[in-house]
């Protein structure tokens, strides 16, 4: 299961950062999203992997930690609010900028490609 | 001392709250008045914490009666009391530079301000990792807001690459948090220090990714080579009195560097004590290298003060990793004299820009200013303090910061570097100078002069200089206190933790 | 304690030429000259103490951490000093009262004087070395200020910056010398570091040490290779050329050397270096004097010249060369203020320094002319005056030493060399203007300047002359005092007689002027040699040079700093990879020691599942719709995996924060183009690739390395007191509201905050309002499907039940303020999206922001109702209650601190998604043809 | 027996959710991919239902709640963008 | 048919009896306490979000909503085994086809209800309602309305179009008195 | 154990429906055909699933547990939006139907 488990946790970072690498904005927010899913997951993992001990006390005989839990739920919440800023602040890019690259200037390299694609 | 450590985080929250609230938000007059109210007021309880922590011991305040490590602590120490002073006061001038005009420029300026300020503080205090990671959220997040007040095309841009680099590195920390947390099982500081020193085996690899994970983060708040490339650009494009208090805000990931990398990963941490310094020691010459070469090759005056802020980190990072009392006393004294100046000098760009009308602060020809006194013997004075020119601040904390680093092996390659970085500067700087206020393409000056708010601020940041030197003798004899209590790592986590015997096991 | 007042009441002149300055201008000038006269009382005062062989110290404590203290000393060399720079500074500042125009600020003028006085006295007066490192570079600064007086000519400007960047970069060479030098000796104390000689000279760093230093040295006193900043500085009003050359800046040089000779001085090193750095710049300077057709030019040049006879001097290897120096220092000073204050007289009356232009002024002039002739003539070392005697005490020297070995006899030619062009350029001077031919086209006539500003000149020159004639009357005694102070010890016999009889220096002086003669009628071919070198200006190649390291550090740092936040980005994942990839090759062994738990079929299935959805995000990344359905998956199984992994908190939290996330990117892809173009190449996407496969590599392996080992943590304490100490029994909710309460508080803020940010960032903005989708459709008619909206308005109820249930539980069961707060927002985006902005808002008109803004409230003022029973923020309190019927009721301060957190959620999420809903309303989308 | 057919039951809910993933990932159109995603929702509840089951506890009721009441909410926002591009109007 | 209720503080009251059941449900207990709590609920979350109603019709007769309700649950049984057999039978046999059914009601929860029915039951799905409200002319009073539905294996158009009318509009008819 | 015998044929019941629903999402040949099944079956799956579910905690719990009828009801009332909406979008995005499809003219502009 553990080898399972983080092989999921790779996986999704390595698509995360992927996507984070990305030149236009709306990918790059995917690719946050998905780190914040591998992030909450890794963090997560650090109180280990349980079967059902949730720490809810009276439920189970033993309780998984309880602390990274409520690290996740922290991160949860902060990544969302930061998810949230970065999606409007690339709508702004995309109305003050004209496009939605990353740089807010498309290279020149790829002149062809320019157009968007809407 | 009871309560009071919590009041400078406490404090901005409630004023950023109450200005939200109808009655305190209603009009922009009330809104300046309480949110200069509330700046000063944090500053009282920053400045009482930092006469309460020289003459007591470390201050540590069990949030929610829950002590360490169980609970979240906040430390009250020389270092941190220091730091927060600092903020509160840098704040308490931003925020009344703004109340003359730039704060109606966007929404929520005061709110927003003070809950930088609020984060800022927190992240000072605390001494918790996890919650560490809160402040700095709570920092970032308003610092995001406020880099894109009064916004325009190029604050657009430069904050879409601060925030999204941000959020890669609050990822990072959180893994690095992870990893930490995995390996010690525990969350404080102090607390850590402990644990790491107990390890055994293969684990004492993974406490170092953490640490080292950790150490990117720190490094790309602080903006050091090679994580420093957003803050040219995000500085210059932000508003300047943002950019002002922006000065701060590379100080907290040195102050992080500072805590984590004194107390966990210091003397007592067995294999892992220093493990920081490897990195850290070539990337922050290098920083300051490039640095330099980003001050010579400032196009404009923002851009200038942006690359000193990089020379700044570069000069402080060295510091942290030489690991010693003298050094860390040094850049201590520099923190201060650096934040301040450097927040003058985005002051003086801003009005000088405006006054220059098209030229703006860019190193051409432009019409001449309307105050050339007060911005050209401002900038005279700033502009000697950063390059560390007697009679101004800057040439202590640079002289200390040779000083305590002629013992070590590294000299050889520090000294020429920051001597020939502040030969640079110097170029630079008068070169600057030259092109703000004597090359005129022609003789009409704007009869538009600055607010007396905005030019009384300004000197006040100025007048810090020569305070901080006539005074420095107290200012040195504190920050050396603070080194050596930062460096006393027993001291620091057996009072945290509360452990009445000596000796971290 | 008087010592203290010398630097203090120049300081004063200072403020006070400030305050004063917009007076009448000789008010002011008298005032200012109070200060320094009253100085220089208090030197006079102390001369007997000094003479008789007594160091005056004045000390203050003032920066004990870093062993500075502020102290001052007044030895031999100092008060010949003080007298210079306080004696020569009182006759420029009557001298520059007449000098200056009208339009001149006389204010800024005196101020910066003597602030540059103070800063001379300072480094003269100190007995710290790093006090004294700090009057130098405020000598740097001062003079910079100075020369730039008329900064409006291109000249000044750059004549300043040059003069700044050379003496700075020679400060900067000092300071770390005399850091060095502290280290070496362990003390910044001037007594120590001179009594430490023998230490120093001993010390591995002692060659690093001098050199540094002299670099100091040599930059201040223009010596060769770093002599061509101070021709420019000449940019200057003349009366600060005067004291620039004689009393003050280059001579803080060579005061220098002298106050560090019995520290540094005696070694080889010192006497090849300084001597022969002395030497070129003897040379060097009174060759190219020669040719110098601006007055002021030609006395720079001879100020280098004579700088590095007196820097020869100090290298030089013989008893008596230190006492030769000191001597020629004070008769430099005397001749060359008075000549500078010629050359502005000159300049003053005719308008004009060019020696081509000025001829036979001595009938228009003949008082001055003639001053100027005595002072040149002591210049060229005329007999009878004072420059006569202490050249005289210079060829001697020469022909005693010993610095080159077999060679040393070059050094008494050479000096010879000099002394020969030294005569022709002072025969130039005075031949040149005052005489040569008719004036040339000057209108109107030049006449003799007023009265007192002649006074300086006249005094001079009458010290040059009662020097010359009586030296052991007027400068034994100081001579003595402060060549013991530079050498260290008694001095052997000298005098300072007229007349040594016929002997090799007195020929030497004779070969001089008559060869100088010489070479001054023949000047013509000299001129023409020289004409025919290139010549190079050291302000455009100054210049030239700045902008050159501006361009290409402009160049280097594009290269790096190229706007291109995938470079940036990449840039941190590098570091990533091998900070954190690194250390995982010190592992012995990945896995740990735990027992791994089996995979079973269904976990399988859930692994796969997140494997697929995270794979078809990146392979369908360009269609972004396809993306965000792909990616719901991996939001999905993630929230599986809690459930699985035994957190149901951390399911419902993730479940409803992916619903919200998917409408809020929903709302933003309309304002977004549907599809990614295609930019990447390929070797890009493999790079990409390769560097995110890899840190999914390490951060896996970490992961893995991570579960399979044991892991004791402080989470016992919250299992063992949640219930006792927190009153609930959902741990991680206690935790939450109670035990890192303090980090749910932050972490509301930054709800807060991002909802704010958000709000600013949608205010004004410009819209892009598609009309038809993606591929050209335009949008359907029906804004508010009536099945939608009336499903959605009768589930609103419900989930506001809902939330309560959830809200209530959290404390003892899974749920919470966070989840409710979510649930209750999205039942109200689903009245948003069922039913528009305007229909809501018209039932529903909350202030977004005052909800945010009081739910944080709310939980902090229940953190701060624990201060009111003395216990620290955020203690919580719960107790629980018999009602009648109902049965045991737990009432606790963290529901209110709950309640907190679903307030300011639900306003949060509200705020940002109506307020980026409501940027179209009144917009209807444009109908596509 | 019942921990046989959980496991049998698992098995389904699995291939069935293995069967909606091969709908979203092969569409063809862009609703036929929301109707697969809602469908994997739906499944999950079960999925959820039955770990309960498994585990013999209701602490994961909730959340199976949870998806009934507002996974749908994500959907329709969906099909209003595919429908409007404006979800809130 | 009736738009409002007659006690102001219970506008809706089989919304509140469905909040009161539900708060019931949720909690799995009809304790004192969770009595209480949920009487306070039933009354205070409608009037919370009464402003968030549209008017609409009242269920004028329980009594049949609960007959219609059960008979409903029954049929969504047999259509779920019906679709069942089809999905597993050979697609080619199947007769899908769009059919419209004209409609008698007029409000907008009865169609709902309807159309949220037809979608359950056997072998259709309601797709549309026409005409949608953005196409109608304000002039015309009260449009024909029709419902789209989709049809997986359509055998009669007529006696599917009058089973739906009298199997399950009739019902909601009576029910809302509309 | 007759109380396992039901919960077992429940639970069997649920899986099977709620597979059928998956596999008409795979094997209908049309988007208005496939809506059929997640629609129908799988709804019907799941309350066989809730159902035992009930049963299962109401037996090996003292209480009885009725909570999961919660969730067939709020399945019931947001399956036919899901359907509704996303038809509408099939429609509007013009998805062909399988030919043979009666009634196609019925569908009107939107
Ligand atoms: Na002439
Ligand atoms: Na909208």
């Amino acid at each position: 299961m553990e080898i399972l488990y983080a092989s999921c946790v790779g996986i999704l970072v390595t698509c995360g950062l992927f996507l984070i690498l990305r030149a236009r904005t709306f990918p790059v927010v995917l690719g946050l999203t998905m780190m914040s899913y591998a992030v909450n997951l890794f963090l997560f993992a650090s109180g280990r992997l349980n079967s059902n001990q949730a720490a809810v006390l009276g439920k189970s005989a033993q309780y998984a930690d309880p602390l990274p839990q409520a690290l996740v739920l922290t991160a949860i919440v902060i990544g969302f609010a930061m998810t949230a800023f970065v999606v409007i602040l690339s709508i702004r890019g995309r109305a003050d900028l004209g496009n939605d690259h990353v740089d807010g200037i498309i290279p020149n390299k790829n002149k062809v490609l320019q157009r968007e694609t809407r | 001392m009871g309560h009071l450590v919590t009041l400078p985080i406490l404090l901005p929250m409630l004023g950023a709250i109450l200005l939200l609230l109808p009655p305190c938000g209603k009009n922009k007059k009330i809104r300046r008045a309480l949110s200069q109210a509330f700046a000063l007021f944090t500053l009282i309880a920053s400045i009482a914490l930092l006469m309460n922590s020289t003459t007591n011991n470390i201050e540590v305040y069990a949030l929610g009666n829950w002590s360490a490590p169980f609970g979240i602590v906040l430390v009250s120490d020389m270092l941190a009391t220091l730091l927060i002073s600092l903020t509160s006061f840098l704040a308490l001038c931003c925020i009344t530079y703004a109340s003359a005009g730039d704060d109606e420029k966007g929404r929520f300026f005061h709110p927003l301000m003070q809950f930088l300020v609020m984060g800022v503080n927190g992240a000072f205090l605390t001494g918790d990792l996890f919650n560490l990671f809160v402040f700095f959220e709570v920092l970032l997040i308003a610092s995001y807001s406020l880099l894109i007040h009064a916004g325009d095309k190029h604050k657009t841009r430069s904050a879409l690459h601060y925030v999204i680099l941000n959020l890669i590195g609050s990822s990072v920390f959180l893994i690095g948090l992870g990893v930490l947390y995995g390996v010690l099982g525990t969350l404080n500081i102090a607390d850590m220090a402990v644990k790491v020193s107990l390890l055994t085996g293969d684990d004492v690899a993974l406490a170092k990714i953490g640490g080292l994970l950790l150490l990117i983060v720190f490094g790309l708040k602080a903006a050091i080579l090679p994580l420093h490339l957003w803050l040219p650009k995000t500085y210059s494009s932000a508003l300047p009195v943002v950019a002002a208090m922006f000065a701060i805000m590379t100080k907290v990931g040195v102050y992080a560097m500072f805590r984590v990398y004194t107390i966990i990963f210091g003397e007592q941490a067995g294999e892992l004590a220093f493990m920081a310094q490897p990195w850290l020691w070539p990337l922050s010459i290098l920083t300051i290298v490039i640095g330099t070469l980003g001050v010579l090759a400032s196009e404009g005056l923002r851009k200038l003060t942006a690359n000193l802020v990089i020379i700044s980190v570069g000069t402080l990072v060295a510091a942290v990793s030489m690991h010693s009392v003298m050094a860390t006393a040094a850049a201590l004294y520099y923190i201060i004299h650096s934040t301040l100046m450097i927040a003058v000098l985005f002051l003086l760009a801003d009005l000088i820009s405006v006054q220059r009308g098209k030229a703006s602060d860019r190193l051409v020809e432009g019409k001449p200013v309307a105050q050339p006194y007060i911005l050209g013997g401002g900038f005279l004075i700033a502009a000697l303090a950063v390059m560390g020119m007697p009679p101004m601040s800057g040439f202590i904390g640079k002289i200390w910061l040779l000083k305590a680093s002629s013992q070590i092996t590294g000299t050889i390659v520090f000294w020429p570097v920051y001597l020939i970085a502040s030969f640079v500067v110097l170029i630079a700087l008068s070169r600057a100078g030259s092109f703000l206020f004597w090359r005129h393409s022609n003789n009409e000056a704007t009869t538009e002069v600055a607010a007396p708010l905005k030019t009384n601020v300004i000197i006040a940041l100025l007048l810090c200089s020569p305070l901080m030197v006539i005074f420095s003798g107290k200012i040195t004899d504190f920050t050396l206190a603070a080194a050596k209590q930062l460096h006393d790592v027993n001291n620091h986590v057996n009072t945290v933790l509360a452990i009445s015997n000596h000796g971290v096991k | 304690m008087a010592l203290l007042w010398i630097p203090i009441l120049s300081l004063l002149a200072s403020v006070i030429a400030s305050v004063t300055g917009n007076l009448n201008r000789t008010t002011s000038a008298w005032l200012t000259a109070t200060m320094p006269a009253i100085a220089l009382g208090i030197a006079i005062y102390y001369t007997p103490v000094v003479f008789a062989g007594k160091t005056l110290l004045y000390s203050l404590q003032w920066i004990p951490a870093m062993g500075i203290n502020l102290s001052f000393r007044l030895d031999g060399l100092a008060l010949l000093f003080v007298f210079m720079i306080l004696g020569i500074g009182l006759l420029v500042i009557l001298y520059a009262r007449y000098y200056l125009s009208a339009k001149d600020s006389m204010a800024k003028f005196y101020a910066f004087l003597m602030l540059f006085m103070t800063a001379m006295l300072g480094i003269v007066l100190s007995s710290n070395i790093i006090q004294l490192w700090l009057f130098w570079e405020l000598t740097s600064v001062s003079s910079f200020l100075l020369i730039s007086f008329w900064w409006h000519q291109s000249a000044a400007r750059k004549g300043a910056r040059m003069a700044l960047a050379v003496t700075g970069a020679g400060g900067l060479a000092l300071l770390a010398g005399l850091i060095i030098l502290g280290d070496i000796v362990g003390s910044y104390d001037l007594d120590v570091v001179l009594k430490s000689g023998e230490l120093i000279k001993n010390h591995t760093l002692y060659p690093v040490t001098l050199v540094l230093i002299l670099l100091g040295a040599f930059t201040k006193s223009a010596q060769f290779p770093f002599h061509f900043w101070l021709p420019h500085a000449m940019s200057a009003p003349t009366p600060v050329s005067a004291y620039l050359h004689s009393a003050t800046m280059v001579k803080a040089g060579i005061f220098l050397l002298a106050r560090f000779y019995p520290a540094l001085a005696g070694t080889d090193l010192w006497f090849l270096i300084v001597g022969l750095t002395g030497l070129a710049t003897l040379l060097f300077g009174a060759y190219i004097a020669l040719f110098k057709h601006d007055l002021k030019g030609l006395l720079a040049y001879s100020t280098i010249s004579h700088l590095g006879l007196i820097t020869l001097l100090l290298g030089l290897d013989t008893q008596l060369a230190a006492v030769a120096a000191i001597f020629h220092i004070i008769n430099h000073a005397i001749f060359k203020a008075s000549l500078f204050m010629a050359a502005g007289i000159i300049d003053h009356e005719t308008g004009s320094r060019d020696m081509r232009k000025l001829n036979g002024l001595f009938k228009f002039m003949p008082y001055t002319a003639t001053l100027a002739m005595v002072a040149s003539a002591s210049m060229a070392g005329v007999p009878l005056l004072n420059g006569f005697l202490s050249k005289e005490m210079f060829f001697a020297e020469t022909l005693h030493q010993q610095v080159l070995g077999s060679m040393s006899w070059l050094i008494p030619v050479l000096a010879t060399l000099a002394g020969v062009f030294a005569v022709a350029y002072s025969a130039r001077f005075i031949h040149d203007v005052f005489f040569n031919g008719e004036r040339i086209c000057l209108t109107p006539p030049p006449h003799e300047p007023p009265r007192y500003m002649r006074v300086p000149v006249e005094i001079l020159v009458a010290l040059c002359i009662v020097v010359g004639i009586m030296p052991n009357f007027v400068v034994d005694g100081i001579l003595t005092s402060a060549s013991i102070a530079v050498v260290g010890h008694a001095l052997p016999e000298y005098s300072l007689a007229i007349w040594h009889g016929f002997n090799l220096p007195l020929l030497m002086s004779f070969i001089a002027v008559v060869l100088g003669l010489f070479v001054y009628t023949q000047r013509k071919y000299f001129f023409q040699f020289q004409a025919s070198l290139p010549s190079i200006d050291a302000k455009a190649w100054f210049e030239f040079w700045v902008q050159n390291s501006v361009n290409y550090s402009a160049k280097l740092i594009n290269v790096f700093e190229n706007s291109s936040l995938q470079r940036y980005i990449f840039l941190f994942l590098l570091c990533v990879l091998v900070l954190a990839g690194l250390p995982l090759f010190d592992m012995v062994k990945l896995a740990g020691s735990e027992a791994l738990m089996p995979i079973s079929p269904q976990n399988a299935v859930g692994a796969g599942l997140l494997i697929a959805g995270a794979l078809a995000t990146i392979i369908w990344h360009r269609v972004r719709i396809i993306a965000l359905l792909s990616i719901s998956i991996v939001g999905l199984m993630v929230s599986v995996a809690f459930t699985r992994f035994s957190a149901p908190d951390l399911a419902l939290t993730q479940l409803i924060v992916e619903v919200v996330t998917v409408i809020l990117l929903m709302l933003a892809l309309f304002f977004l183009p549907q599809k990614t173009p295609k930019e990447s190449s390929s070797p890009r996407i493999l790079r990409d690739l390769g560097m995110a496969s890899s840190i999914g590599i390490v951060v896996g392996s970490i992961c893995y390395a991570m579960l399979t080992r044991p892991l004791s943590s402080i989470s016992d304490f919250f299992l063992a007191n949640a219930k006792i100490g927190g009153g609930g029994s959902n741990v991680v909710n206690v935790i939450l509201v109670d035990f890192r309460g303090f980090d749910t508080l932050g972490e509301i803020t930054v709800l807060g905050i991002a909802a704010l940010g958000i709000y600013k960032l949608l205010t004004n903005l410009p819209l892009f309002m598609p009309s038809s989708d993606g591929e050209g459709r335009p949008w359907a008619k029906e804004r508010h499907p009536i099945l939608l909206a009336s499903v959605s308005q009768s589930l609103l109820p419900l989930a506001l039940l809902v939330s309560v249930y959830i809200f209530l539980r959290g404390h003892n069961l899974p749920g919470g303020g966070f989840i409710a707060g979510l649930i209750t927002a999205t039942a109200f985006i689903l009245q948003y999206i069922a039913h528009g902005s305007q229909w809501v808002s018209s039932r529903f008109d909350a202030n977004y922001r005052k909800i945010i803004a009081s739910g944080i409230l709310i939980a902090l003022l229940t953190g701060v109702g624990s201060l009111f029973f003395d216990r620290p923020f955020l203690t919580s309190w719960f107790e629980y209650f018999k009602v009648p019927l109902v049965g045991k009721v737990e009432l606790a301060s963290a529901i209110a601190f709950d309640l907190g957190v679903y307030i300011t959620v639900v306003g949060a999420t509200l705020m940002i998604l109506a307020s980026l809903g409501k940027l179209t309303i009144g917009t209807e989308p444009k109908e596509s043809k | 027996m019942l921990d046989t057919i959980i496991l049998i039951v698992f098995s389904m809910i699995g291939i069935a959710l293995i069967l909606n993933l091969w709908r979203l990932i092969v569409g063809p159109s862009v609703p036929d991919r929301i109707l697969a995603l809602d469908t994997m929702y739906i499944n999950t509840i079960a999925l959820i239902i039955l770990y309960g089951l498994q585990m013999d506890t209701s602490l994961y009721f909730e959340a199976a709640l949870l998806i009934a009441m507002l996974g749908f909410v994500s959907t329709v926002a969906v099909c209003k963008f595919l429908l409007r591009g404006d979800i809130i109007e | 048919m009736r738009l409002e209720a007659k006690v102001s503080w219970l506008p809706t009251p089989f919304r509140s009896l469905l909040l009161f059941v539900v708060w019931l449900l949720l909690n799995n207990s009809a304790s004192v306490g969770h009595l209480i709590l949920a009487t306070i609920l039933a009354i205070f979350i409608p009037l919370l979000t009464f402003r968030f109603r549209e008017p609409q019709p009242l269920i004028l007769k329980p009594g049949l909503a609960l007959k219609h309700f059960l008979l409903v649950l029954y049929d969504i049984v047999i259509a779920n085994v019906q679709v069942s057999i089809l999905i597993l039978g050979s697609t080619k046999k199947l007769r899908p086809a769009f059919v419209k059914v004209p409609l008698d009601l007029s409000h907008e929860m009865p169609i709902t209800i309807l159309a949220s029915t037809v979608s359950l039951t056997p072998g259709t799905v309601s797709a549309e309602i026409y005409p949608i409200s953005e196409s109608i002319n304000n002039d015309v009073h009260e449009p024909q309305k029709y419902l789209l539905i989709h049809v997986l294996d359509l055998e009669d158009e007529e006696a599917l179009i009058k089973m739906i009318k009298q199997r399950y509009e009739a019902p909601l008819k009576e029910i809302f008195q509309c | 154990m007759i109380f396992e015998w039901i919960v077992s044929i429940l639970l069997l019941g649920g899986g099977i429906f709620i597979l059928i629903g998956s596999i008409g999402l795979n094997k209908m040949p049309d988007f208005f055909m496939r809506l059929h099944g997640p629609t129908k079956a799988t709804t019907l799956g799941m309350a066989g699933i809730l159902i035992a579910a009930m049963i299962y905690f109401s037996v090996t719990t003292d209480t009885i547990s009725v909570k999961e009828i919660l969730i067939s009801i709020f399945l019931l009332i947001t399956a036919p939006i899901t359907g509704y909406m996303l038809i509408k979008a099939a429609i509007h995005h013009k998805l062909d139907a399988k030919k043979g499809t009666k009634g196609l003219g019925k569908i009107e502009e939107d």
